[in-house]
């Protein structure tokens, strides 16, 4: 069992296109800026390469919040990429929504290869707000949550 | 003057404006029209806040030359808005116990026939607490 | 149209004519002018300290009866929409500000700066149209006049919108549609000593000056302005041996109404 | 079972400050088919890559996991060195440690766990990775060049020696750009004219170079070493092959009232015109918002004096299609509008005027002949006063943030010019700083201070007045700590510089990057300043940020050494990363044809098993950039992404919330 008065450590996955944000968070940490360790990234080509199913499966398997960051409208490199990955993620997050997913741990941003400093601060700020809806567990695979708790 | 908490941080408090982006054009020293009458000038203004000097700023009647005109605010292309920040150096001042720069006393004297009560009020709420 | 209005302190005293001639203007123009209920002074000038809300409550009310009414907030004297029109803005985009203003005033409804704020002006060039103004004039002033903006009108330009603050044309457009010559003198948008007309005589004859002088010198029978202590200070203080006078007044004096 | 190795990399103590590397090698041991792991202070030096070398070939490992900076920096150094002992190159994954883990942390505890996960998670998705073998492209061998200012020409001029054809499309009616309109050029005080007019007739009569005049590009597809672009030739009016260039027709042209732009509109010219003496190439062109023909249907004088019958009222816009294997971007930049500046009175008085409109007024092909006379009244001016960083260095809605970096040079140039040929002048610079990095630049600026006394005032000027026809100006001296006011007959401001308005336009076409100010961003501001994060793309000159005339020659010459790298390769190694399609799953709808961003995705009937003959999705790898947007558009899972697969993000993400 986990100690009670552990303070919660949501689990967060970002998606990260290649072009921009996955270089946005690298200069984050060529600027040393600081954001909390919770967050761990998947580097996709694009934001559209994001499968809905990705983030279900991150829900599923334990993850508190998933954020999904690309380039910013009209700035992808493969054209209209994100504008894909937007409509998806709009109906995605509603639909979490409705299974009791709350809107907070979901969230789409878009930053640039030059916007280092922004995906800190988009990251502390996602990890605030999803540490303070605290764990989820709306559609968590128990099996996975005990066998996490028996480690 | 030393309990006057009249620190960098709290007039950064006050104004909203971070003296820290200035970078030393005097943009507002040349735009401001009552420059003669001031012993320290605007850009010494914004100089001694960044810099945390400022018990030369509450000796000097500087604080009471500023006429709020704005025009350095207007031209200050780093958005530091040296205004902002004698206004508030001069309302620590004033805040003070009997700091206040105009007297009641002194009015009959300064007024005329004409003089619309506007300049009173506005004198009035800029120089006193 | 109907606007709220708001006269201010001064305009009920030693500037009845700014305050009269606006209105008799506005019912020359079609225009209905009704006046806030209970107003308070609006403070005189703005502070810019973050921590001063009481300053800037009467202000607010102000702003509230007009949002209450429905109806945009005409104001005439600088000072006044100076003052008012800030305060909106802290209570549109300030959180801080906005806050603690609307816990203080415990309203019905918490105000977030809903009221659009206008100067009289404004109400001129973008309400009514310069153009209909000219159409609407009876006696063409024809004379020679130079604009007095000061620093009210312009500045913050962020904030007051009105026009260019470095080079701004409103007043002049003005002075084209009741029929006059504009006479652009150098520093019409410079500070008039303001309310060191009390304080320190010296500052405003000064400041004040320099634009007299630059105006007498390009040949201006006429100088204008918005604001009353502009007109004490050019007049008092700036020495102004031509006459100095508010754009309402000459406004009515065009549409035949004075 | 994949045999992994796991190789942790110290970078020094960049990473081994803040995560226990020795912890990580540990934890990977445990991992699903990890073999071996190690930790070495720099993985990617020469001793480094030859551990990982040795740990493919004696333990035969089938994949390799690299805990390192960032796959950005040096993924392919690492698949490099796999390939090189027999390991396919996409069977090696980075997990970054650096920038996502060390760089960003500073609890020991943390980040180390932090770094097992991301190690976990590459260990995860390798354990999936197949093998990927590239295809190849072929490559067109001609270059297109935006712009054809100095940079485009330089770029144009060298790709062209090097033996490649190439296309420079200038939208003005000549090439030369803002140097033409130059007078002289600092620190060497040589005549613009006379180096670059000799640079322009080369470039127009090289045998490899095409000038594009008076035309825009309109779009671009396609991708590296097989672009296709389209070129819009606006209507001169006049014939290219007939006109001789003569100036006839501009004589007799009755209509005298347009600004003449290369005169920065400081005296007028006819509607149909020459821009200048040495344009190239030189035709006239009419312009037809002010010719009279156009605009009444009478006229037609330049027509009926043309000798070579040139004059075409009826010519239309023409559309060129090319293909280029390399495109460079060289659009240039303009001296910012001053509506938002008004404080300096610019719209206001005739006798304020920008740092290149004064180029003009000293140069002998300008509206004064090369006299100095100020616009107002064409007297000499005997006090003139230059404002720096005019909307530079700033942060209000008006100003930029950046310093434009050739102010100082140029009004150090001006005020020495000037107090050469005019002795009797005097000349005040109000400076915030004087920034003179460059060879010969300090001296040169020095040079103005002490041997032609020009006044340098620190201090920047907050307004300036009209009074009665002087120009009162307020600045401050920030060393007498005084303010000053100086009563100038003419003031010269150094307006700040920004890229061309088409610089957006043109990056949206190309999916180039640019930054908040509009400059193209360069693929790495260090190590690959000329080229753009999109392959194929080259940038020149200032639209990459601001730059004098050496280091813009020096910048497109660089441009055109890679331009012309990519061009000697007959084919180009195409990414493996791309789509394909399980044509036992695809029922051939048609979804992922029509997200497909290039027009990768075709249908071929097939006969999936026998006798069964189906409709199915066919990527052509060559085309497909490997972007993943039809793998999730399609409804049957069918299309998956080599390299970024379903079930290996999959692996990822579990790996993650394990």
């Amino acid at each position: 069992m986990q100690v009670e008065n552990k303070e919660f450590k949501p689990t967060i996955v970002a998606f990260c296109c290649n072009w921009c944000s996955y270089a946005g968070a690298d200069l984050a940490g060529t600027g040393r800026m600081q954001y909390p360790a919770n967050v761990k990234i998947i580097r996709v080509p694009c934001s559209c390469r994001v499968n809905p199913t990705f983030i279900l499966r991150a829900f599923q398997r334990g993850a508190d919040g998933v954020i999904m960051c690309g380039c910013h409208p009209g700035d992808c490199h493969y054209t209209s990429g994100n504008y894909y990955a937007r409509r998806r993620m709009t109906m995605l997050f509603d639909f979490l929504d409705y299974l009791g997913i709350e809107k907070g741990r979901t969230r789409v941003e878009w930053v640039s290869a030059a916007e280092g400093a922004r995906f800190a601060s988009v990251m502390n700020e996602f990890v605030k707000n999803v540490t303070e809806l605290g764990p989820n567990k709306r559609i968590t695979d128990l099996r996975c949550k005990m066998e996490k708790e028996g480690e | 003057m030393a309990n006057l908490n009249l620190t960098s941080e709290n007039i950064k408090r006050i104004s909203g404006v971070d003296a820290r982006k200035c970078m030393r054009c005097g943009k507002c020293t040349a735009s401001c029209p009552n420059f003669e009458d001031m012993e320290y000038h605007p850009h010494q203004f914004v100089y001694f806040i960044e810099n945390g000097k400022l018990d030369k700023l509450l000796e000097s009647k500087s604080v009471f030359k500023c006429l709020s005109c704005f025009a350095c605010v207007e031209r200050c292309p780093r958005q530091v808005e040296p205004a902002k920040l004698i206004e508030a150096v001069r309302l620590t001042v004033i805040r003070q116990q009997g700091a206040n720069h105009l007297l009641p006393d002194e009015i009959p004297a300064a007024i005329d026939e004409e003089m619309p009560q506007q300049a009173l009020v506005a004198a009035f709420r800029k120089f006193t607490k | 149209m109907k606007y709220s209005y708001y006269p201010g302190c001064t305009l009920k005293t030693k500037a009845k004519d700014l305050d009269i001639y606006a209105r008799s203007s506005a019912e020359a123009l079609g225009v209905e002018l009704v006046e806030v209920k209970e107003w308070q002074c609006c403070g005189g000038v703005y502070t810019t300290a973050q921590d001063e809300i009481a300053t800037k409550l009467s202000a607010v009310r102000t702003l509230m009866s007009a949002r209450d009414e429905g109806t945009d907030l005409v104001t005439v004297c600088a000072a006044c929409h100076n003052v008012i029109k800030r305060v909106n803005d802290d209570m549109r985009n300030n959180e801080y500000v906005s806050t603690r203003a609307n816990n203080y005033l415990q309203a019905e409804a918490p105000y977030a700066g809903e009221t659009r704020v206008i100067h009289f002006l404004e109400l001129l060039r973008d309400e009514i149209g310069f153009e209909n103004i000219k159409k609407a004039v009876k006696n063409p002033i024809s004379k020679k006049i130079a604009a007095y903006y000061g620093c009210l009108l312009l500045r913050p330009s962020s904030v007051m919108q009105m026009d260019n603050p470095e080079n701004p044309s409103i007043l002049e457009d003005f002075i084209k549609a009741i029929g006059a010559t504009p006479v652009i003198s150098a520093y019409r948008n410079e500070c008039c000593g303001s309310y060191f007309a009390v304080t320190d005589k010296s500052i405003a004859k000064r400041n004040s000056s320099k634009f007299v002088d630059s105006s007498e010198k390009n040949g201006a029978e006429m100088i204008l302005t918005a604001c009353p202590l502009c007109l004490y200070n050019l007049k008092q203080n700036g020495g102004a041996s031509v006459p100095v006078v508010y754009f309402t007044e000459l406004l009515a004096e065009a549409l035949g109404v004075k | 079972m994949q045999k992994i190795g796991v190789f942790i990399c110290w970078c020094g103590s960049n990473i081994a400050a803040t995560v226990d590397v020795k912890r990580v090698a540990e934890a990977a041991l445990h991992e699903p088919g990890v073999v071996y792991s190690a930790d070495y202070q720099y993985m990617c030096s020469e001793s480094g890559q030859t551990l990982i070398k040795n740990a493919i070939k004696e333990k035969g490992l089938t994949g390799v996991v690299v805990c390192s900076c960032s796959p950005r920096m040096h993924e392919a150094t690492f698949r490099k060195a796999a390939e090189s002992c027999g390991l396919n190159p996409y069977m090696v994954e980075i997990a970054n440690i650096r920038e996502h883990v060390s760089w960003i942390h500073k609890d020991i505890e943390e980040a180390t766990e932090k770094a097992v996960i991301l190690m976990r998670a590459a260990v995860a998705k390798v354990n999936l990775n197949q093998s990927l073998t590239a295809g190849k492209s072929d490559v067109v061998k001609r270059a297109l060049v935006i712009g054809g200012g100095i940079a485009g020409i330089q770029t144009a001029i060298d790709i062209a020696d090097a033996g490649y054809e190439v296309d420079i499309v200038e939208k003005k009616p000549t090439i030369g750009g803002k140097m033409s309109q130059l007078d002289k050029t600092f620190p060497t005080l040589d005549c613009a004219a006379c180096i670059l007019t000799p640079k322009m007739v080369e470039a127009a009569s090289h045998e490899k170079i095409r000038i594009i005049s008076y035309s825009e590009v309109e779009s671009v597809s396609g991708f590296v070493g097989n672009f296709t672009a389209r070129i819009k030739k606006k209507p001169r009016y006049v014939n290219e092959a007939l006109c001789t260039g003569c100036g006839i027709c501009a004589e007799k042209c009755p209509s005298r009232k347009s600004k003449n732009e290369f005169n920065e509109g400081m005296d007028t010219r006819g509607a149909v015109y020459i821009p200048f003496a040495q344009a190239v190439p030189k035709l006239a062109v009419i312009d037809p918002t002010a010719c009279i023909k156009f605009k009444t249907g009478k006229c037609g004088l330049c027509e009926r004096n043309c000798t070579a019958k040139a004059i075409d009222f009826n010519q239309k816009e023409q559309i060129i299609e090319e293909k280029y294997g390399a495109i460079v971007v060289a659009t240039g930049f303009n001296p910012i509008k001053l509506d938002g500046l008004e404080e300096y009175g610019y719209s206001q008085n005739a006798d304020v005027i920008t740092s290149l409109e004064l180029e003009r007024l000293m140069n002998a092909a300008g509206p004064t002949g090369g006299v100095l006379l100020r616009p107002s009244d064409r007297q000499h001016p005997h006090k003139i006063v230059f404002v720096q960083c005019v909307g530079s260095r700033g942060l209000r809605p008006c100003d930029k943030p950046y310093c434009s970096k050739i102010c100082c040079m140029y009004t150090a140039k001006h005020s020495m010019l000037i107090r050469e040929k005019y002795p009797d002048t005097e000349v005040y610079v109000f400076y915030i700083d004087v920034r003179t990095p460059g060879k010969n630049f300090d001296e040169f600026y020095r040079r103005a201070v002490e041997q032609y006394g020009v006044h340098y005032v620190k201090g920047q000027v907050g307004k300036i007045v009209n009074d009665g026809g002087k120009l009162i100006v307020h600045g401050s001296d920030l060393l007498m700590n005084e303010q000053v006011i100086i009563d100038a007959d003419l003031v010269v401001l150094a307006a700040a510089i920004e890229p061309d308005p088409t610089a957006k336009s043109v990056a949206t076409m190309l999916t180039a990057s640019i930054d908040t100010n509009n400059f193209f961003t360069e693929a790495h501001p260090k190590l690959r300043p000329v080229e753009s994060p999109t392959a194929g793309v080259f940038l020149s000159g200032v639209c990459q940020g601001p730059k004098d005339i050496p280091e813009t020659v020096a910048q497109a010459s660089a441009a055109a050494v890679k331009v012309v790298g990519l061009l000697s390769k007959d084919q180009l190694t195409c990414n493996p990363c791309v789509a394909g399609s399980n044509e036992l799953l695809c029922n051939g709808c048609s979804s992922c044809e029509k997200v497909c961003p290039y027009g990768a995705i075709s249908y071929i009937t097939k006969e999936v098993r026998r006798g069964d003959f189906r409709r199915v999705a066919f990527v052509n790898e060559a085309v497909c950039q490997g972007c993943g947007a039809c793998t999730v558009t399609c409804p049957s899972g069918a299309m998956d992404l080599k390299g970024f697969t379903n079930k290996q993000i999959m692996a990822e993400v579990d790996a993650i919330c394990k």
